[in-house]
């Protein structure tokens, strides 16, 4: 029972923190998209316009909750909740510090690519009940994509799970702390797998430049066409979520989480994976979309056989490398 | 593996070789000549390692048997495959062999003018003979014999029916088959039986008189059908449809010689059996005086010469018949030599004036001298004339068969000589002798020496063998030493009476024939024997076949069409099962399911 | 939670599966009958693994999960062969082997 | 607790089950299913086998139900999504079904020893199962990785175009 009340209550607080950190992020984002664009962005509520992303949260939240007629009503209903409780899942096999995990499961590894997996439903649940035919296009090059970059994603992830030689989060980070990153040596496998985790993550999570699903140009706004209110900020917040995430479940794989100098391990891992964050952020307002099948073909031509080569390279490192896994 | 059996294998092999050679290289037997070569090399080869194969055995007196286990099974063999050399197969090796090499000699002339394919064929085959013979010759058992007699069978077939586009050769071909085949069937028999009394294909199992009884009857049903003895001799007149030289090798000297062959190989079985050397007593007296009956009538020259083969080898087994298996053997190896002379002179004749019939020809001796001399040494031999080689074996055979059986044989193989020297005067004082009969006979020439040749060999050999009878005994362990008797007086004056009456009758040109011949000449034409066959296949085995061919049809076929309509029907029905949607098989299979885990948990 | 208990379960799910392999046409509905049965297999051999204190019984579940799914990636295709064939996915439509 | 606890999963195993087997609606079928396999991962999950729960979570619901669904997308008109056609075994299928179950459950309750808890689990961390895998069954593995590929090769073949894709066409894994 102490596991559990242990657990509840640090996931309670990852929870609030992750929503608050999303509050912000967004606040965040369009400040730094308006320097990119030479522009201020939000200024007016709050300071610094603070307040921006809690003013729109009660807007939103007060807009009319439209459901379709002919949509079904159920999954239309279920896709968001479920985006969200997903993307949130995920958070609860992170391990912000050594102590700071809600489940500290001994395959966390599979536990975070699993619900990124299930996201998937979730997205097509949205795309084909809305009963729309942008959203159901949407939703089909959010499947197929989902689908085609879990492969580079899970044989990037076997990268640092072959050299610690365990499937545990914490585990990883763990080893990590002993010996060194992953981002930094062997560099080879963990390097580019750092770069592949990082774009399969993208894919994954429908950022640009792989935002297919949504192509705002194309699909109006994709799966998300006919939400509205309460259930639109669900699915906003899920995909901040989902990629934020992914952000520190990145920084847990190849940059040694909560290790770090000096500072306490929370300060790291939160500075690691903010800037893994900003990364996002900086790749989204820099880079064109991908047109659909150029991004199947990179998945399935370029990073697949990539992923499969970096796999070997730390397979082989792992059996050879003096001092390797236990 | 001792010298004389791996001769003798030697002798088996080479005309293998060739035929191997022949078979596996259709463009080689294609080209003819190289071929004929080929078949010939084998064939000299051949001659020459049973020349030593005799040679050491002469040395040694030791009989030799080089075998392997054939057919084995739970470490039993059925039968062992080899080669023996002995005192009857080492002498009757030399005699095909030589035989063989001057036929394929004389071959070369003979046909000459045909197409080289076929040349090469003609090769071909007479290589599988020579090896198949060898193969028979050789054997250390009567399976392997066996095995060998079929193969003489098929290259005999094969050889008959040269001429295959030629309807009366395809025919003769299939006829002579059909009628050893069903002789071959007492062979098989006789095998099975002896191997079940015996546990053996040797012949030298002691069997229960009975037992042996059965088994050389049934062995000399298949010697009746191979050495063309009454009644199934009808097969080897039409075999003449062959070319010639293979009348003179298969058809004269080797392979209807083997039937004579198997009795004197299998001498221990047959003299356990009284009855069946009565039987071939009769058979072989019966043969010998029908067969030169008909001789005296045939216009056809290889027809004369056929009848006498026949009668010659009734003289054989009639000798075997009266318990002197040398006399059999001797007169056998003899009668090889001077009838394969007279065939092959018949066979210069014929080449020379395009025609069997003797009626077309005449005077011939001049024209032809060497072939007219070698045909006149054949008939000499042939007639039993004192100091050739038939007298010898012609008188060894009338001394054993004299007293047999009321001495009713010994008169009639007598009154066969008085006939064999008429009919063979006959044919010599018309085709020989008097004036050419049309232009091809006035214009008759000598051929190359590779037909005369062949002649001038056997001649001297028709000649010389009947003196070398004594050491033919010894070799084959008997005891024989010639001595002139009073029978041999007598058979050898019926045969100078003989040749004096066909000088009477034919000697001085053409003239009608005496009243008893052309009654004879009747009874010939009317073809009796081949007649019975005939009414025997025609209502007795025809209609006997229409009735099983109905009752195959309506009970048997209709059993069988019967099951297939049921069948049909079911299957109608039982097709509506097959709905071919999957759910429905599904539902099968989990019936099925379903049932047998109930049944394991019931259990 | 015991090994009955488990056993049971998979046995419901098996025959619930096998309920509606017969009932369904439609030839991806056909599919998700077939996975739920696969998976009550495995739900027995990862129950008999725990019961046996024996590994094999997952690794056994973890080929027959793999099976599953090239079984689902080759049956998919014959449903898209299918529905090009006959603009439906019905699979008793599929009966041509019948003639 | 832990036997309620298996209770409310066998429930939310089972009835997500009838529902993807009787529902007239595919992609809710498809989607049933995907919850009865999820509930049957928490109870891969009960009995130790955490890695073989996830790799249900992953394998199973993330990717062939999502290849179902695909499926289903691909192959039905819009307004056809919803399964009417019902087969007409109905009866027999409910009894056999049935029968099935009852043949099963009288099984189980006739073998002694079945009542007795579970022992502990038989994995922590996977490695004992990695050790099955690829050194005691290794030859069973590397079958089934070339099962893999000629199934993912023959699903490509069979599915693909008669007519050759337009080269800049990637083609897309069904």
């Amino acid at each position: 029972m102490n596991a559990l009340a242990h657990g509840a209550s640090y996931g309670a607080l990852i929870i609030l923190t992750l929503l608050t950190t999303v509050a912000m992020g967004v606040w965040f984002e369009r400040k730094f998209a308006g320097r990119m664009q030479s522009r201020l962005g939000p200024t007016m509520v709050g300071p610094v316009g603070l307040l921006q992303s809690v003013a729109d949260v009660v807007k939103l939240l007060n807009k009319e909750d439209i459901i379709p007629r002919d949509a079904d009503r159920g999954l239309f209903t279920l896709a968001p909740v479920l985006a969200a409780l997903l993307s949130l899942g995920a958070a609860a096999v992170v391990p912000f510090s050594s102590t700071v995990v809600a489940a500290d499961l001994d395959i966390g590894v599979i536990w975070v690519v699993a619900l990124g997996g299930l996201t998937v439903i979730a997205t097509f649940a949205a795309g084909w009940s809305s009963n729309n035919k942008f959203a159901l296009l949407g939703a089909m090059r959010g499947i197929a994509q989902s689908v085609s970059y879990g492969v580079p994603l899970v044989l990037s992830v076997l990268v640092p799970v072959i050299l610690a030689g365990t499937m545990s989060l914490s585990g990883i980070v763990a080893w990590q702390t002993r010996h060194h990153w992953f981002a930094l040596w062997p560099v080879i496998p963990g390097l580019p797998a750092l770069g592949l985790f990082f774009l399969a993550m993208l894919a994954e999570s429908n950022r640009i430049p792989f935002d297919i699903p949504e192509a705002e140009s194309e699909l109006v706004a994709g799966v998300t066409t006919e939400y509205t209110g309460a259930k639109f900020v669900l699915f906003y917040m899920a995909e901040y979520v989902h990629t934020l995430v992914g952000s520190a479940v990145a920084s847990v794989l190849f940059l040694g989480g909560w290790d770090g100098p000096i500072a306490p391990g929370l300060h790291w891992m939160v500075a690691k994976t903010l800037a893994l964050f900003v990364a996002v952020y900086w790749v989204r307002w820099s880079l064109l979309r991908y047109r659909s099948d150029q991004l199947m073909a990179l998945c399935w031509r370029r990073l697949t056989p990539l992923g499969v080569g970096l796999v070997l390279l730390a397979s082989a490192w792992a059996l050879f490398a003096p001092g390797g896994p236990a | 593996m001792s010298p004389a059996s791996s001769f003798a294998l030697v002798a088996v092999l080479a005309p293998a070789l060739a035929a191997l050679v022949l078979a596996a290289l259709p463009a080689l037997r294609r080209q003819g000549t190289p071929a004929a070569m080929l078949c010939i090399a084998g064939s000299l080869g051949a001659f020459g390692a049973a020349l030593a194969a005799l040679s050491r055995l002469a040395h040694t007196h030791t009989p030799e048997t080089w075998s392997r286990p054939w057919l084995q099974a739970a470490g039993l063999s059925l039968a062992d495959v080899g080669v023996r050399v002995d005192g009857t197969s080492a002498p009757m090796l030399v005699v095909v062999t030589l035989v063989a090499l001057c036929v394929q000699v004389f071959s070369l002339g003979y046909m000459h003018g045909e197409s080289r394919e076929a040349f090469g064929r003609y090769f071909a085959y007479h290589a599988l003979f020579l090896f198949s013979m060898n193969v028979l010759v050789v054997s250390p058992n009567l399976l392997q014999l066996f095995a060998g007699w079929e193969l003489v069978g098929v290259t005999s077939y094969l050889l008959i029916g040269f001429y295959y586009r030629k309807p009366e050769a395809a025919h003769a071909a299939v006829k002579a088959f059909w009628v050893t085949r069903f002789a071959d069937m007492g062979l098989l028999f006789g095998l099975l039986a002896l191997f079940t009394a015996s546990g053996s294909f040797g012949w030298e199992a002691q069997l229960s008189p009975a037992v042996a009884t059965f088994v050389t009857l049934m062995l000399f049903l298949a010697v009746v059908g191979k050495s063309a003895q009454f009644p199934l001799h009808i097969w080897l007149p039409n075999a003449m449809e062959g070319p010639t030289p293979v009348s003179a090798l298969l058809h004269a000297a080797t392979m209807v010689a083997a039937g004579v062959f198997l009795v004197v190989r299998a001498a221990p079985l047959f003299a356990q059996s009284e009855t069946t050397r009565a039987v071939m007593l009769v058979t072989g007296s019966v043969t010998a005086l029908f067969a030169a009956c008909l001789a005296l009538v045939q216009t056809d020259i290889k027809k004369v010469l056929a009848y006498s083969t026949c009668s010659q080898l009734g003289y054989m087994v009639a000798a075997l018949g009266a318990g002197s298996v040398f006399g059999g053997f001797f007169h056998l190896t003899t009668h090889a030599f001077f009838k394969a002379l007279l065939f092959l002179a018949a066979g210069s004749v014929i080449h020379a004036v395009h025609s069997n019939e003797i009626g077309k020809m005449g005077g011939l001796a001049r024209r032809m001298p060497l072939t007219g001399g070698a045909f006149i040494i054949g008939a000499l031999a042939l007639a039993g004339v004192p100091g050739l080689a038939g007298f010898f074996s012609k008188d060894l055979v009338l001394e054993a068969v004299e007293g047999k059986l009321g001495s009713l044989p010994w008169i009639a193989l007598l009154a066969t000589a008085f006939l064999t020297a008429f009919y063979m005067g006959r044919v010599v004082f018309v085709a020989f002798f008097g004036a050419p009969a049309n232009d091809h006979a006035a214009h008759a020439k000598e051929h190359g020496w590779s037909m005369r040749g062949p002649l001038v060999l056997l001649a001297t050999l028709s000649v010389v063998v009947g003196y070398f009878g004594g050491d033919l005994a010894h070799l084959g362990g008997h005891a024989y030493h010639f001595h002139f008797t009073g029978g041999a007086a007598l058979a050898s004056g019926l045969g100078l009476a003989g040749i004096g009456l066909a000088y009477a009758v034919y000697g001085r040109g053409p003239r009608e024939a005496p009243a008893i011949i052309a009654t004879v000449d009747r009874i010939a034409q009317s073809r009796a024997v081949n007649r019975f066959y005939e009414f025997g296949f025609r209502r007795v085995t025809l209609v006997a076949a229409d009735a099983l061919a109905w009752i195959d049809r309506y009970v048997v076929d209709g059993l069988i069409n019967m099951t297939g309509y049921v069948t049909l029907a079911l299957g109608s029905r039982a097709r509506k099962i097959q709905t071919g949607e999957a759910p429905d098989y599904v539902l099968a299979v989990m019936l099925g399911v379903v049932a047998m885990a109930a049944w394991v948990v019931v259990q | 939670m015991t090994l009955a208990g488990c056993l049971t379960l998979a046995a419901a799910l098996f025959s619930l599966g096998v309920y509606g392999l017969l009932t369904r046409r439609q030839a991806v509905a056909v599919l998700v009958s077939v996975e739920l049965m696969a998976n009550a297999a495995n739900l027995c051999f990862v129950a008999f693994s725990r019961f046996r204190g024996d590994v094999t019984g997952q690794a056994l579940a973890v080929f027959a999960l793999a099976l599953t799914v090239a079984e689902v990636a080759v049956g998919l295709a014959l449903v898209i062969l299918l529905y090009r064939a006959h603009g439906d996915t019905r699979v008793d439509l599929a009966s041509e082997m019948k003639q | 607790m832990e036997g309620t606890f298996f209770m409310v999963l066998a429930a939310c195993a089972l009835v997500p089950a009838w529902l993807a087997v009787r529902g007239a609606n595919l992609i809710h079928a498809a989607l049933w299913l995907g919850a009865s396999l999820l509930a049957t991962a928490a109870v891969y999950a009960m009995l130790g086998a955490s890695f073989l729960a996830g790799v249900q979570v992953l394998v199973y619901v993330g990717g062939v139900i999502t290849l179902m669904i695909f499926g289903v997308m691909m192959t039905r008109r819009h307004e056809g999504l919803v399964a009417l056609a019902e087969s007409r075994h109905q009866g027999r299928a409910a009894a056999i079904a049935v029968t099935l179950f009852a043949v099963i459950a009288q099984a189980i309750n006739a073998t002694d020893g079945l009542d007795a808890p579970l022992s502990a689990p038989v994995s922590a961390n996977g490695s004992a199962l990695g050790r099955a895998l690829v050194v005691d069954h290794v030859l069973a593995f590397e079958a089934l990785s070339l099962l893999l590929l000629a199934a993912i090769v023959g699903a490509v073949v069979i599915a693909r175009r008669r007519d050759p894709p337009d080269a800049r066409e990637a083609e897309v894994p069904s």
